[in-house]
């Protein structure tokens, strides 16, 4: 089945005067991974944080299982089943790390302590921690609170923005292995922002690529995983970037 | 859209890029300086008394706007200014030394509370602050062969070079000598601002340990702040003694420790220029409403006046729809617009709608 | 004897600034804010009782007249969220001082339009009863009042620590950014605790009519009050007992024992050796930042 | 010779030993990386070496000064600087305002002359935004000079945090995750940076990083720790093969994954 | 030409607090004078000019006193200020209005400084605090049998005059003077100074608190078994004190001195006092006009009062001179007014009453 999750349809978003998304449209699909690979300041976040609510788009039209959903306070949309794994973590300093799970399962009517002891189960750390006030967490260990805060809401649709985020190459892995497992056994959406191009393309079914505020690329993981683009830009795989060697200025000129 | 080709780092330096702000900078001073000639004997004193309260503002917006300490006693330190100057003019020193004098002891006694308080920060020190205030007030009543006490006591004349200066009696020559402190008290703050030590400020208040990590001594700096801020504040204070005549210690109340918060941030914190456009706001807007409703009476018979307190209740009103629509403050509101002219056609309506935003936690530090 | 007698006073009229200091910390524990207007809301919920209960206004039974104060006063301070201070949300802590300055003098009009200015006195069923107990006196409206702080409080401090909205509203005021996401409507929580602060602030205000007089200007309590809350560790509801507490207690007794001004001078004295002993109140709720 | 040197040091909060136990020295000019599992305790090190912290035991000193007690505002003046994991900018300030900041260390007037704006003050104005300009040209900051940080994406403000350290002109620069958060291109332009700190500007770095290939690429040693205790010394190739750092850090290499 | 005065307005002003913490008084102040006026300019002004009372607001700070005071003198042109609130306030416009000389007609304080040092432009309503208590305090040693008396006051001027008034008449009267104690107008128990007034052994205290403060203080005194005395001033002289403290249990003990009688005990057989009381009811809802609303409308009908003497051609110094030959008996405030060139205080009887069941009775009148 591949009826569509998410549609969003020519997105405009401003910080005031800057225009941070220039006509984004993109679509989710049930059962899918997508990733959305782009540079600094391309406007991911934006994006992310304009399909949940948290700001507000000036143009165009975010649906969610075929109903409206921009310009609804972001708990409203959240409880329709779309949860989000910010950037940059923020979780509750002053809460303890359990209180901060327990918090993910707001929305949920149903018991959730077999998903509390599923997260546990996959940051012992964080069992091991429960009672204490997670601001003094280190900087990956808040990072996996707020994944495990994520999947305690249980929902149709994870937005996960850079998951990967100060995570080591282990728990990065980790990360990709339940995000996968996550996909495949529970059937949830995800749409996935991340600069480890590698891993996300080689997670996702579909990805695009935003630069400018733009959608300027998209297709299956695979093919823009084989783009020489992507390649050259967001997979490192140029060699002439030897060590020791004059180097080039090469941006990206998509414009 | 005007554009600064800049050919030195001095272009950056100096107050201004444009050579035309500069001019718009100076035609004020000059105007101001000419309204004596312009306007009358209230319009003048208003005007007066606006200066004064930019001043004081100035001296809270240097720690509110820009060392991010909250002080709600402020009033405390206008009082030490005006007790001061008075106290040493009266007994014999001229103006021009009690003067200064009366902010250095202000700014001395700030510096002196900064230590112990340092370690305060938010409304910890907006209680401490507060608490150091009830107890000056407490000393100003019991130092009464100083301070009248209760009684109060009349400022002294001021004299320089055998011209009086009395607010009274040569109100114009008052009103000159405000304008001067207040244009080099501006100055002074503008270079402190471009300079390293007011960049150690703005540190302080948007991060600690990323100051303490370049090397500034929190402590030392905050200190200073709290110093500077009082000093500029005493020098309000002794200049509000000699504006108002006649003062006890009900002058300072808590109330003028709130409307200085008021000036500061409905001015725009974290901009001088925030100063001036809160006091004459805080100071003009209830003397326009008096002034309106009289009108209204007049033309067309509605009597507001004869509803006790409904000024002050327009007043507040005011600064609540203000605070909704524009909490950066009016210099907030007066950049924006500048953008919007200069970049007058291309300019789109909704360019300044507020995206939503979200506080965190402000008990971190 | 006396000293216990001073004691028991100092510690029912700690109670006051201490319910009065509650809804400061209610606010603050759910915003981060500061409702300057707290003392002026807990003026309006005793002129609102006074209606209601007084024999020439609408003169119902005083219990009830409380009740349905507090249920007014809980709609006035939901309203206030809704209509103004939700205007300002996700702006500087600063903007909400200035608004809520601003609505004090409004409350304070609001209060003065209906009530008048002069003095007026509410009628209780426990004004002016006293009880005898081994030497020392003990009003029976001093006695109300610890019993209903002491309840109030714990019952608030339950509130926060064990329902799934006190903790939502905690949350709030840590990340509203991170409550929002995962589905706390906070706006709607922000308006529910403006509620329960307006409903606080009846009690008080009933509770420090019982004692006097009340006019539009018995608000200015509010600033000691705040001053409680604060050194008690602004965001601790305990905190905000005991700070009322350590106020109420220091009064009398200078006020006994001190000199002069000087007794005056002494609660502020006293704040001021918390705050520099522990600059961020008895139960601190400052952390070091994590970098 | 060694820059720096860590004996023995260790700090517990409560039950936490966050550090416990780890000694190292850092050579002139050398660049030296601390890995280790998340919690690892690595943040805390660069803590302890700004003074953020105040160890339980152990001792460190940089260039024969021993700082173990100096107060946090005294160890920048001594030629260290710093960035945050979590990026600790002024953000109400521009990035012209933030790299100036770094140059605290430098001034030499005090408050009266800075209100006087005494020739002195313009001179050294000047040359402090001769250095920032310096630096600006080295980051490739030119387009953001005159913005608030409160609007920059995440990577610029890495870099510009970067810059505000690299403007203090230190002999050690500590580096907190210098490329997370950064796309694989700009992890490149990282590593570009730090050979250029090393070789033409003299500079030490000890840096904390959780991407290999850009420890592989530009560390000359590599500290690998775990729960606050050492795991492993020696060149990137060497710690990268410890079978204790691939179990508890690396996990099968990443490339095996795509 | 004179300030403030046309062919058919007369422009009066006045500094109030209608906002602050002296809104008690200023507001029913201001609302009696307007309704005084309303019924003066509804027949026809003064003169045929009608009065116009402009009222600002400054809210018991003084920068917002000067502030009003040089909008009503220097651009409103007033031609006199009526019932200005607050010493220091008044003091502080002083400055602006002695050039001028612009009448300052039953300032709403009744400090001392109000007519001392004289001027022609200064007139004071009632006797001031300082006479009022001093007579008081020595009618209390002479009648109601005190030894020693102690001071509980706020520390203001208005504190100050009590202090000082009843340490002169013990002075006077060679007794020994107890402590003073200070209090702040948000002090809520009295219970420690209470212990201090009680351990120096005083029978009396002199109050000047604020009116919750003292229902407070005497009901706290009442219940912890003492039976001092205590002696207000005008400004406790409220028949909301009264009410108040019976609702306390407190009937008696309670003494004031002050330039009128209270109005609740002379509404029966007082027509003209009934009369002005059922109309302020009416226009306000008030059961009972308070010390506010008396003082603005003895204020407003004794200006009205000078301003008809004065006649057609009015400047201010004839006004000055009118004002000077006052003299007529006030019913409703229960005084007589009376004044001359050496004499601005239009009302000198100082009445002593004291609180019987609930109500206020006058117990002796003292020239
Ligand atoms: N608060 C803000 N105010 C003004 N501009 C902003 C703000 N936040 C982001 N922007 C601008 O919006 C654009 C998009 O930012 P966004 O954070 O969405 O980028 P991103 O793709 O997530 O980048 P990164 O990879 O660094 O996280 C950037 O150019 C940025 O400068
Ligand atoms: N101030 C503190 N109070 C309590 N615990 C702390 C504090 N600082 C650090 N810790 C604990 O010390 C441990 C090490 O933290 P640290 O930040 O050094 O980890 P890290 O190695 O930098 O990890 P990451 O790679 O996730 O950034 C963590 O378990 C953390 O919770
Ligand atoms: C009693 C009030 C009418 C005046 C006040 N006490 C004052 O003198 O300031
Ligand atoms: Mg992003
Ligand atoms: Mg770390």
């Amino acid at each position: 089945m591949s009826d569509t999750v998410l549609s969003v349809r020519n997105v405009e978003t401003f910080y005031g005067a800057i225009m941070a998304l220039r006509g984004v449209s993109i679509d989710v699909n049930r059962g899918e991974i997508v990733t959305i690979l782009g540079a600094n300041g391309a406007g991911k976040t934006t994006l992310m944080k304009t399909i949940c609510g948290l700001m507000d788009p000036e143009k165009g039209t975010i649906s969610f299982l075929g109903k409206e959903i921009s310009r609804q306070e972001p708990d409203k949309i959240v409880r329709q089943g779309i949860s989000l794994i910010p950037e940059g973590r923020e979780v509750f300093p002053y809460l303890t790390i359990e209180e901060n799970l327990k918090l993910g399962a707001y929305t949920r009517k149903d018991d959730a302590s077999d998903d509390l002891e599923m997260v546990y189960s996959y940051f012992p750390i964080l069992k091991e921690r429960r009672k204490q006030a997670s601001g003094f967490l280190s900087g990956g260990q808040q990072q996996m609170l707020a994944i495990g805060r994520g999947l305690m809401a249980k929902p149709e649709l994870m937005l996960l923005d850079e998951p990967s985020l100060g995570l080591s190459p282990l728990l990065t892995q980790e990360i990709f292995g339940i995000i996968r497992r996550l996909n495949a056994e529970q059937k949830v959406t995800m749409l996935i922002v991340e600069q480890n191009a590698h891993i996300a393309l080689a997670t996702a079914h579909k990805g695009y690529v935003l630069e400018m505020g733009r959608i300027v690329m998209a297709g299956d993981a695979d093919d823009l995983a084989n783009s020489a683009d992507i390649q050259e830009f967001y997979l490192g795989k140029t060699e002439e970037n030897e060590r020791g060697q004059k180097r080039w200025k090469r941006r990206k000129t998509w414009r | 859209m005007r554009i600064a080709f800049k050919t030195s780092y001095d272009t950056d330096i100096d107050f201004h890029e444009h050579w035309n702000n500069r001019f718009w900078i100076i035609a004020l001073v000059v105007v101001m300086a000419l309204l004596p000639f312009i306007v009358s004997e209230y319009y003048l004193a208003e005007v007066a008394n606006t200066l004064i309260f930019s001043l004081a503002g100035m001296g809270l917006m240097l720690l509110v706007g820009h060392t991010g300490q909250v002080s709600l006693g402020h009033a405390a330190f206008l009082a030490i200014g005006a007790y001061t100057d008075a106290a040493l003019m009266n007994a014999g020193w001229p103006f021009l030394i009690a003067f200064p004098v009366a902010g250095l002891a202000a700014g001395l006694f700030g510096a002196l509370i900064a230590i112990p308080a340092v370690r305060l920060s938010g409304i910890y020190l907006a209680i401490a602050t507060l608490a150091v205030f009830v107890i000056v007030e407490e000393i100003i009543i019991l130092a009464e062969p100083i301070t009248g006490g209760v009684g109060g006591l009349f400022a002294p004349t001021i004299e320089i070079f055998g011209l009086s200066f009395d607010r009274y009696a040569n109100l114009s020559n008052f009103y000159w000598l405000c304008l001067v402190i207040v244009v080099l008290v501006t100055l002074g703050y503008s270079n402190l601002m471009r300079s390293s030590t007011g960049r150690s400020f703005l540190a302080v208040r948007d991060s600690e340990v990323s100051a303490r990590a370049l090397g500034i001594d929190v402590t030392r700096t905050r200190a200073l702040a709290f110093g500077l801020s009082c000093a500029v504040t005493g020098l309000a204070g002794a200049l509000m003694g000699h504006f108002i005549g006649f003062f006890n210690y009900e002058l300072f109340s808590i109330f003028i420790s709130i409307n200085l918060l008021l000036v500061v941030t409905i001015g725009g914190l974290g901009f001088i220029q925030g100063a001036f456009l809160g006091a004459i706001l805080i100071t003009a807007m209830p003397q326009i409403i008096a002034i309106l409703r009289d009108g209204l009476n007049a033309t067309a018979g509605i009597d507001l006046g004869s509803i006790p307190g409904l000024d002050t209740i327009i007043f507040s009103l005011i600064l609540i729809t203000f605070i909704i629509y524009e909490p950066a403050g009016l210099y907030g509101r007066w950049l924006k617009m500048r953008v919007w002219w200069e970049i007058f056609p291309l300019a789109r309506r909704d360019m300044f709608r507020r995206q939503k935003s979200y506080l965190k936690t402000e008990r971190q530090k | 004897m006396e000293l216990l007698q001073l004691l028991f006073g100092g510690i029912a009229n700690g109670c006051i600034y201490g319910l009065v200091a509650l809804g400061f910390v209610l606010i603050y524990k759910a915003s981060e804010g500061v409702n300057f207007a707290q003392g002026d809301m807990m003026m309006l919920g005793a002129f609102i009782a006074l209606g209601l209960g007084n024999s020439d206004q609408l003169g119902l039974p005083f219990g009830l007249a409380v009740i349905l104060a507090m249920v007014l006063m809980g709609g006035v301070g939901w309203g206030i969220e809704r209509v103004v201070v939700r205007q300002i949300f996700g702006q500087p802590q600063f903007a909400l001082v200035i608004l809520t300055i601003a609505l004090g003098f409004v409350l304070r009009f609001v209060a003065g339009s209906i009530w008048g200015y002069t003095p007026l006195v509410l009628e209780t069923p426990f004004t002016g009863k006293n009880l005898q107990l081994g030497g020392i006196v003990l009003g029976v409206a001093d006695l109300v009042t610890i019993l209903v702080t002491a309840v109030l409080t714990i019952g608030l401090w339950a509130f926060f620590a064990f329902t799934r909205v006190g903790l939502a509203a905690q949350a709030a005021s840590q990340n509203q950014m991170a409550a929002y996401i995962v589905g706390v409507p906070v706006m709607r929580v922000n308006g529910l605790i403006w509620g329960l602060s307006g409903a606080v602030a009846t009690v008080a205000g009933v509770m420090y009519a019982s004692k006097g007089a009340i006019d539009p200007n018995i608000g200015l309590l509010g600033i000691k009050a705040f001053a409680a809350a604060v050194i008690g560790g602004m965001g601790s509801l305990p905190g905000a007992l005991l700070g009322g507490l350590l106020i109420g207690v220091v009064e009398p007794i200078a006020g006994r024992y001190a000199p002069g001004e000087f007794a005056a001078m002494a609660p502020y004295i006293i704040m001021l050796v918390v705050l520099v002993t522990k600059p961020s109140g008895l139960f601190s709720q400052m952390q070091a930042k994590k970098v | 010779m060694s820059l720096l040197k860590a004996e023995d040091i260790a700090v517990h909060f409560g039950g936490v030993k966050a550090v416990d136990g780890v000694s190292f020295e850092v050579d002139e000019g050398e660049v030296f990386a601390i890995i280790g599992p998340n919690g690892a305790g690595k943040s805390t090190i660069f803590n302890l070496i700004s003074r953020i912290y105040t160890m339980t035991r152990g001792k460190i000193t940089f260039d024969g000064t021993d700082i173990t007690r100096l107060p946090s505002h005294k160890v920048a003046p001594l030629g260290i600087a710093r960035t945050f994991q979590n990026i600790e900018l002024f953000d109400h300030s521009t990035v012209l305002q933030n790299l100036l900041m770094g140059r605290h260390t430098h001034r030499s007037t005090n408050f009266v002359e800075d209100i006087l704006f005494l020739p002195k003050v313009r001179r050294e104005e000047r040359e402090h935004r001769k250095r920032v300009e310096e630096v600006i040209e080295f980051l490739e900051l030119e387009a953001y000079r005159g913005k608030m940080i409160a609007g920059l994406p995440y990577g610029v403000r890495k870099v510009v945090e970067i810059g505000r350290a690299l403007a203090m002109g230190p002999k050690l620069i500590l580096l907190d995750e210098p490329a997370s958060g950064l796309s694989v291109e700009e992890s490149q332009e990282v590593a570009f940076w730090i050979e250029d700190m090393r070789r033409d500007m003299g500079l030490t770095v000890l840096m904390v990083e959780h991407d290999m290939k850009l420890v592989s690429a530009v560390a000359d040693r590599v500290l690998a720790v775990n729960n606050g205790r050492p795991l492993a010394l020696g060149t990137p190739a060497e710690v990268q093969s410890d079978p204790h750092v691939q179990a508890a850090y690396l996990g099968t290499p990443e490339e095996d994954a795509a | 030409d004179t300030p403030g005065v046309s062919d058919d307005e007369i422009k009066i002003g006045g500094a109030h607090d209608l906002s602050g913490i002296f809104a008690p008084f200023s507001v029913p102040a201001v609302q009696a004078a307007q309704m005084y006026f309303d019924e003066v300019n509804a027949n026809g002004g003064v003169h045929g000019r009608k009065i116009s009372y402009i009222v600002e607001d400054h809210g018991y700070q003084v920068p917002k006193a000067v502030q009003a005071g040089n909008k009503l003198i220097n651009r409103d042109g007033v031609f006199a200020m009526l019932l200005n609130l607050g010493t220091p306030h008044n003091i502080a416009l002083f400055q602006l209005m002695g050039p001028k000389g612009v009448p300052n007609v039953n300032p709403l304080t009744a400090a001392r400084q109000m007519v001392d040092p004289p001027a022609p432009w200064k007139f004071a309503g009632t006797a001031s605090y300082y006479d009022a208590v001093k007579e008081t305090a020595k009618h209390m040693v002479e009648n109601e049998g005190t030894k020693k008396f102690c001071n509980m006051i706020l520390p203001t001027d208005f504190g100050k005059e009590i202090e000082g008034a009843v340490i002169d008449a013990s002075a006077d009267l060679g007794m020994e003077v107890g402590p003073t104690i200070s209090h702040k107008p948000d002090e809520t128990d009295f219970t420690g100074a209470l212990g201090k007034v009680k351990s120096a052994g005083c029978d009396t205290v002199g109050m000047a608190l604020g009116i919750g403060q003292i229902i407070n203080a005497v009901a706290t005194a009442r219940k912890l078994g003492m039976d001092t005395k205590f002696v207000l001033s005008s400004a406790g002289f409220h028949t909301v004190v009264a009410k108040g403290l019976a609702a306390q249990g407190v009937t008696d003990g309670v003494f004031a001195g002050a330039g009128w009688q209270d109005i609740e005990v002379r509404i029966a057989d007082t027509p003209e006092l009934a009369e002005w009381v059922q109309k302020w009811n009416a226009a306000t809802g008030d059961a009972l006009p308070g010390t506010g609303a008396l003082l603005g409308h003895s204020g407003a009908e004794l200006l009205v009062a000078a301003l008809e003497a004065a006649g057609p051609d009015l400047t201010r110094e004839n006004f000055i001179a009118a004002m000077e030959g006052l003299n007529y008996a006030d019913p409703i405030m229960g005084n007589t007014v009376s004044m001359s060139a050496d004499d601005h205080v239009a009302a000198k009887e100082i009445f002593v009453s004291k609180i019987e069941n609930g109500s206020w009775q006058l117990i002796a009148t003292i020239e």
